[in-house]
């Protein structure tokens, strides 16, 4: 493995990767840069963003426009509560698949799999009338149950893909040491598979920050989050683009810097069981 | 394997998940099947009433239709390509030894955590618009007459969108699972003659196989629902050029808000996806087994 | 006890204006709380059709246009406006606003403001093209004056029209320069009228206007996107909402405020209608809330004479919402700090919902058909243009798609068998 | 305490039936080891009395009591894995405290138990590091511990040292020696490792699929192997079997002979061969002997200075001949 | 054809030398093994001499030719991995025949020389199944089939046997040793199995921390090792070493007999003892007697019926004692 690798291929295959890394993160990295620039100095040409001057005032205006800390606590809330529910009733669904196959269970997993694929747009008159007889409408509540529905089976097939990894011996060894069936989940199976479990709360947490579709169709003004805060800068009036910047620096950031710092946790957890 | 006591547990403990899932699959879709048959626009209460085929008819006869379809499988396969083929180069060059490995992969990994909506805001106007755009800009800077990506080549720009926010995932899966690779058999490859690029088709594009279709499975799960990225860029325009079948569906219901023809429509996306998700399956199953 | 009202609203700089100014109201009226939902206009319009239609009831106000009102309050989903108090005096509300709003003789909305469509032109650029804005030009006029202001080389466009796609967007401006050209959309057996020679006029001229003279991107172009182009300096002329006329000329966010005239919106020599449209967005309250009072309470205040005091007081009079009260266009003080005044008010008495088009016609609404299925006709029709515009399909082809689609949907909703 | 008796005990798999019903008894304080080839069905067996599967026929009785339908935690039985099966995210003293705290002991007891097991496992110093900063021999040694802790009224082991390196093997053969002569609880240890099964075992149960096929104490099954199967099982090398004409001589059809009961001469003897391949280990010498009986693999003590191609002369023992009948039994 | 000189070759990763200045000559069709414990650098040196790693130092000649700076592939050498490193998603055909295709053989010449290594290693009825299909055993045999058609200058195997069962491992090991007897390369063969150094090699490099310990023939290094190391390394069960006292009785400062070479007697001999654990394995047993000189391991043939606790007397076999100096050096 350790064969040299020289310097000079290094260099070239570093200067490579940088160039195309940053060509990456070039429409966030801009995103960032406008969201400091006054409106008339957002829309110069590149060069010249770079060297005018530099101003907060963006958030400011955009603060006062629309309440960002209600519209980030709301997200915060739906996406960990959603997720942290999947994973209460994913637990026990995949030990069961992982420790206990059946003939079906594969079958049952593709079948879970295939809910994700149901339009959201055909049903969302249904949803709403459900959710409007039940008191849903605009609470976390409700999105919480609908953000759950979403994710569950993705949930569930990470955690599979997991437990699977996790040798029945173990847990056969707590059972023989005298474990019910709750302790084996809780004081072992949960314990081991701590690593997976974060991985898929973090994607999972992702997925439903993102989610714009039914947050931003069930909610008005007490339960929405962040992407109905965007969903108000879309197409401003006038010269924007410093304040819709701002705004989408300010909807991106709290999951950018999440992702960043649990990068190693998220992409140990991202196969899914694509690579043994 | 398992006793007759563990297996009546197993059944306890899947049966919420799956009872929650048959709930929220069957309710809804049952509703939507009822409503596929009824006259049933919301602007309109008071002029329901059974239609019969009618609201089918009318979506599949709508000029929009096939555009639709295609557009679909371009999004999807067009994505598909660019994040699988992007992703196993990236994913190769990644796996080199460079300075600031760590910095890249933070700097790759990036468009994976921007929502659609922003990362559509942000690609239409920053980049794309054609006066203000930075491409705008660099078109200008060489002398170039600006090119209107969201007019000219829509399901292009769309493509590229969402397959910049895919790239990262990809990668990371296809990366994963190259440094899975055993290192030995590269080395059995080098010692039996096989040169660089012998040793990426025979050792590690077969290799990759299996990971590139869970990431082939679980984009189109995603990539078949795309509906922000063209909403907020193009309204699925001009004209048709940019709807998708989920856009469609999204016209009739919420822009037209006839919800039987909406809700026909549903019906006919859930069928054509389940087609390719049997499909899918099909493929994904095989390679879970291994 | 406190009660606390959601208002649903549009992401457009008078209403996010009004939520800097709530002190105001609160200070009135203590006792209630008022929640924003504010959005981007399609997205509010899809959200606030599905509460309403479906009596979800998340919200207690609603920011709705001239578009829903009369439909909506036909359907009796709105509570009716009928008994404001004196102080409030609805006799001073535009007439023509008024009469859009207005469905079986009962008011169900507030106008918050009102707007019909100009010509906004760069004097500067006009004079440097040695030409002069007549007050009523006609088309000719304005494919000659773009013409002469366009200068590519310098990222200066001639003229700015809406090419994005929707019926509140291309859509409306189209309907405004078809019936301009004598045209209409339904002939009185609901029979659509694309195949007729107006339309057939009017793409072809806006094709061209916009081929020749108008900016990149155009396809893509609506109210907004104009507006910053306008601003940057790089159009020379833009047809659109009289409402723009205080941002263009507000030297905070317009790089060419001083140098903007205005002029009514064309027509076609010979032809009694102007391409001028009439809306108002307007403040309603959808039937079935709890909480009517409040509502209406505020509805009140927003939409008063008070309130266009309060902004004048804090903003400056060129802010004041417009194109709602005879009143304001009686202040000379208002007169004087907005030049367009005058011309915002001609076109919008000079729009007549009722009365369109040149030929009689089954509908009312002037840049919209105000039948339900409008929407959704609007969008697919201009949806046709646009590609058009885009240069996927030529004119030609975008209104035979346009006649097929539109008779498709009618049959569809039943009204030509 | 820690009798244990299958009647008629059967298990399948779906169709397949891996064991065909058995009876076995199993005394108070003995070591019996399984043997067998691999997929003979040991691990299954043993996880039956585990009650980790559940029969398909035959009952189990544990000190005289019908445990058939027990759960594996009410046997009173302790199993030690293959694996080890520790719990990675515990430390030692937790890993072995764990079944103490199942059981809901107090603290006291636990702390009790869990130092008196380490004592007896030597595992006092690493009580607080986790499964993964111990050696494999450590491992297996906390896996014991909580075995022992439960008190159990048998251990199972299911091949607890095949996951060792040899010399590691050696020692902890020893020490699970030592560990039944000071506890005197009855332990049932799989295993496919034959010299194990010798040195260990009171009582050896040699499996083939899924039947018993001898149960005695390892000398007796070496001296006098029931059949054919358990002859060449145990013992290593292996026993060499002739058939045909010279095993009619002894009034056979296969005779059998061990590599370490038979002479080697370069002048004289009964069988005439060559030697093929030869294995010189310094204290043996390993002969693979073609001759006209095929293949005889002979041991010689020391070194023996044969190669191959050097003809030479076989006698065998024949106070140590086995003889089969047609059907493999030994006569 | 298959010398290959190394000279002063040394290896370093980072600041750590792992393998010394170190000079090694292997002759033309010899079988080499190299042993040493773990980590010692026996994979590392293979890996030098394969290419797959680049030296620090020194120079490596392979049939008189400089081949320091060669690619692997140009080496002229065929590998065998410890984890047999078969391309999964191929066949066994396309496995034995990928080294060809990449030397762009003729599709005839491939055919001929994969089905002529099938014939060899008894592969020939599953050349159409994929790696995951085959047990150990025949795995590895297709791993040495890849190596075979490529009719390399010598082979190179690291550890190839670890990953099998006991009784194949047997097998695979007669296996290796008639290949080559058969071909006649040059065999390098790493392996920490002192029975595989044993019986396989023609000379074993015994190496510790990267250093040559010897170099010599098995019985060489049985009969005579160069030092304590050695001593200890070589022969099965281990050397006893006896210091203090007695071995100064030797003129030494250490003395070291091998378990088969003492003698028991329950009536008289040099050293008394009682016996601790007694391993009977029918046909050797192994006794721990505990003595004045501590634990002394002695082998009996056959079955000697000494059992725990009895009192023997131990007597070395003179000749066969071994002397070393204060630094392990043998006298
Ligand atoms: N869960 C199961 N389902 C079906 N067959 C099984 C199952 N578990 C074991 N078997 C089969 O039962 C037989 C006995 O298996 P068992 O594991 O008991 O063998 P073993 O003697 O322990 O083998 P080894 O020495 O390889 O561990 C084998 O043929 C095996 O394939
Ligand atoms: N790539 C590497 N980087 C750093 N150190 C290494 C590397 N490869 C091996 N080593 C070190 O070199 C030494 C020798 O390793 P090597 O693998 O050659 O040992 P070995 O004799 O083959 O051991 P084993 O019998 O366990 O296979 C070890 O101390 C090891 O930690
Ligand atoms: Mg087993
Ligand atoms: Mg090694």
């Amino acid at each position: 493995m350790a064969r040299k690798v020289s310097t000079r291929r290094k260099a070239i295959m570093t200067a490579i990767a940088w160039v195309i890394a940053f060509l990456i993160f070039f429409p966030i990295l801009w995103t960032i840069i406008l969201s400091f620039k006054s409106e008339g100095d957002a829309i110069k040409s590149p060069l010249q963003v770079l060297t005018s001057h530099w101003s907060f005032e963006s958030y400011f205006v955009v603060q006062e426009r629309s309440d960002y800390f209600r519209h980030f606590w709301n997200s915060v809330v739906i996406s960990l509560g959603s997720t942290l529910i999947a994973l209460v009733i994913a637990i026990p669904a995949a030990w069961a698949m992982a420790f206990v196959p059946g003939k079906r269970t594969k079958d049952v997993l593709m079948w879970m799999l295939s809910t994700k694929m149901m339009p959201a747009v055909g049903v969302l008159v249904p949803i709403y009338l459900m959710f409007r007889d039940w008191g849903l409408l605009d609470t976390r509540i409700g999105l919480v149950a609908v953000l759950c529905l979403m994710n569950l089976p993705i949930v569930i097939w990470m955690l599979y893909t997991y437990f699977k990894e996790i040798p029945n011996d173990i847990l056969e060894a707590a059972r023989m040491d005298g474990a019910t069936l709750s302790s084996e989940i809780l004081y072992v199976l949960t314990p081991m598979a701590v690593p997976g479990i974060a991985s898929t709360l973090l994607l999972n947490v992702i997925l439903a920050w993102n989610e714009a579709f039914w947050t931003l169709n069930l909610t008005a003004a007490k339960a929405a989050p962040l992407t109905a805060f965007i969903a108000a800068y879309s197409s401003p009036e006038g010269l924007f683009y410093a304040k819709l910047s701002a705004a989408s620096t300010l909807a991106i950031a709290p999951i950018l810097i999440l992702g960043w710092f649990s990068q190693k946790q998220l992409v140990r957890g991202l196969t899914f069981g694509a690579v043994k | 394997m398992s006793t007759q006591a563990s297996r009546a547990a197993a059944r306890l403990m899947i049966s919420p998940s799956v009872i929650l899932l048959l709930l929220w699959m069957a309710v809804p879709l049952g509703m939507t099947l009822w409503f596929s048959f009824q006259r049933y626009n919301l602007l309109m209460p008071g002029q329901g009433g059974f239609t019969g085929w009618d609201n089918y008819y009318y979506f599949l006869t709508d000029p929009a239709f096939f555009t639709a379809l295609k557009n679909t499988l371009v999004l999807v396969g067009g994505v598909l390509l660019i994040t699988v083929v992007g992703g196993i180069l990236l994913a190769l060059l990644l796996d080199q030894q460079i300075f600031g490995q760590g910095i890249v992969r933070v700097l790759v990994i990036a468009p994976f955590f921007v929502m659609p909506t922003v990362s559509a805001l942000v690609w239409k106007n920053m980049f794309f618009n054609p006066v203000n755009g930075i491409f705008a800009h660099i078109a200008q800077a060489i002398g170039l007459p600006p090119f209107d990506f969201l007019a000219q080549a829509p399901m292009l720009s769309i493509t590229l969108i969402v397959a910049w926010q895919w790239l990262p995932f990809a990668t990371l899966i296809l990366l994963t699972a190259l440094q899975s690779l055993d290192s030995e058999q590269l080395e059995a490859a080098e010692m039996d003659g096989a040169g660089a690029f012998s040793r990426f088709f025979y050792i590690m594009l077969p290799h990759l196989a299996r990971a590139a279709t869970v990431v082939i499975l679980i984009q189109t799960i995603f990539l078949l629902s795309t509906f922000a990225e063209i909403l907020v860029t193009t309204n699925g325009g001009p004209g048709n050029a940019s709807t998708t079948l989920t856009y469609l569906v999204y016209v009739q219901s919420l822009l037209q808000f006839d919800v039987g023809g909406g809700a026909a429509g549903g019906i006919i996306a859930v069928i054509l996806a389940n087609i390719v998700a049997i499909f899918l399956m099909r493929m994904i199953g095989k390679n879970l087994e291994a | 006890a406190e009660t606390t009202i959601t208002v649903a609203t549009v992401n457009n700089g008078d209403m996010v204006r009004m939520q800097g100014l709530m002190d105001d109201f609160n200070k009135l009226h203590p006792d209630i709380k008022v929640e924003w939902v504010t959005l981007e206009e399609n997205v509010l319009r899809q959200k606030v059709t599905t509460d309403i239609a479906t009596k979800g009831g998340q919200f207690d106000v609603l920011t709705i246009g001239t578009y829903e009102v009369p439909i909506w309050g036909k359907q009796g989903w709105l509570v009716p406006l009928d008994d404001m108090p004196d102080s409030y005096d609805v006799n001073d509300l535009l007439p023509a606003i008024r009469k859009g709003l207005t469905v079986d003789g009962k008011l169900y909305a507030a106008p918050f403001y009102g707007e019909s469509s100009f010509v906004m032109y760069r004097k500067d650029l006009m004079e440097k093209a040695g030409m002069e804005m007549p007050e009523k030009p006609t088309w000719s006029d304005i494919e000659k004056a773009a013409a002469a202001m366009t200068d590519k080389e310098n990222g200066i466009y001639g003229i700015c029209l809406r090419g994005k796609a929707g019926w509140g967007e291309n859509a409306a401006f189209l309907t405004t320069m078809d019936n301009s050209m004598g045209g209409r959309w339904f002939d009185m057996d609901w029979k659509p009228q694309f195949d007729t020679a107006p339309w057939k006029e009017t793409i072809t001229r806006y094709l061209d206007l916009m081929n020749n003279y108008g900016p990149p991107g155009a396809s893509s172009n609506g109210f907004n996107e104009n507006l910053a182009l306008f601003q940057q300096g790089k159009c020379g002329m833009w047809i659109d909402a009289t409402v723009a006329a205080s941002f263009v000329t507000n030297p905070k966010d317009s790089t060419v405020a001083d140098k903007v005239g205005f002029a009514l919106a064309p027509n076609k020599e010979g032809v009694d209608k102007r391409a001028n449209w009439l809306w108002a967005w307007s403040l309603a309250i959808p039937a079935g809330t709890q909480k009517e009072e409040a509502a209406k309470t505020f509805i009140e205040w927003a939409t008063s004479k008070h309130y266009t005091e309060l902004v004048a007081e804090k903003e400056g009079w060129a802010n004041v919402p417009p194109g709602t009260r005879t009143s304001l266009y009686e202040n000379p003080k208002y007169l004087e700090a907005a030049p367009f005044a005058k011309l915002t008010l001609d076109s919008i008495n000079a729009a007549d919902p009722t009365h369109p088009a040149v030929e009689d016609v089954p509908y009312t609404g002037v840049q919209f058909v105000a039948i339900p299925e409008f929407q959704a006709i609007g969008t697919a029709v201009g949806q046709q243009f646009s590609a058009a515009l885009a240069g996927q399909i030529s004119g030609e082809q975008a209104l035979q798609n346009a006649q097929s689609l539109t008779e498709r949907e009618m049959k569809k909703a039943g009204y030509i068998k | 305490m820690g009798q244990i008796t299958l009647k008629g005990v059967r298990k399948a798999f779906g169709d397949v039936e891996v064991i065909p019903p058995l009876d076995l008894h199993i005394n108070e304080g003995e070591f019996v080891v399984f043997v067998g080839p691999s997929g003979c069905g040991k691990s299954t067996l043993l996880r039956l009395i585990a009650g980790l599967e559940d029969v398909s026929g035959g009952e189990i009785e544990i000190d005289g009591q019908p445990s058939t339908d027990l759960p594996p935690a009410r046997r009173g039985l302790a199993m030690v894995f293959q694996s080890y099966a520790l719990y990675p995210h515990m430390s030692v003293k937790k890993n072995i405290a764990f079944p103490l705290k199942m059981a809901k002991a107090d603290q006291a007891t636990i702390d009790r138990k869990v130092e008196n097991a380490a004592r007896i496992l030597n595992l006092t110093d690493y009580l607080d590091r986790r499964p993964g900063q111990l050696s494999g021999g450590q491992r297996q040694r906390v896996a014991i511990g909580r075995a022992i802790v439960r008190e159990p009224a048998a251990f199972l082991f299911d091949e607890p040292l095949s996951n060792l390196d040899a010399a590691l093997r050696v020692n902890m053969r020893l020490e699970i020696s030592e560990l039944h002569q000071k506890l005197k609880t009855t332990m049932i240890y799989v295993t496919h490792d034959q010299v194990e099964a010798m040195t260990m075992a009171d009582k050896i149960v040699v499996l083939q699929a899924g039947r018993i096929e001898q149960v005695g104490s390892p000398l007796e099954l070496y001296r006098s192997p029931r059949n054919r199967f358990v002859a060449g099982f145990i013992g290593s090398p292996k026993m060499n079997f002739i058939g045909g004409e010279e095993a009619a001589k002894h009034g056979a059809d296969t005779i059998g002979i061990r590599p370490e009961h038979i002479a080697i001469s370069t002048s004289e003897g009964a069988w005439k061969g060559t030697v093929g391949v030869s294995e010189h280990l310094g204290s043996d010498t390993f002969l693979h002997v073609e001759t006209d009986h095929g293949v005889i693999n002979v041991r010689g003590d020391g070194e023996v200075s044969l190669h191959a191609g050097d003809a030479v002369f076989l006698t065998p023992d024949l106070n140590q001949l086995h003889k089969f009948d047609a059907e493999g039994l030994a006569i």
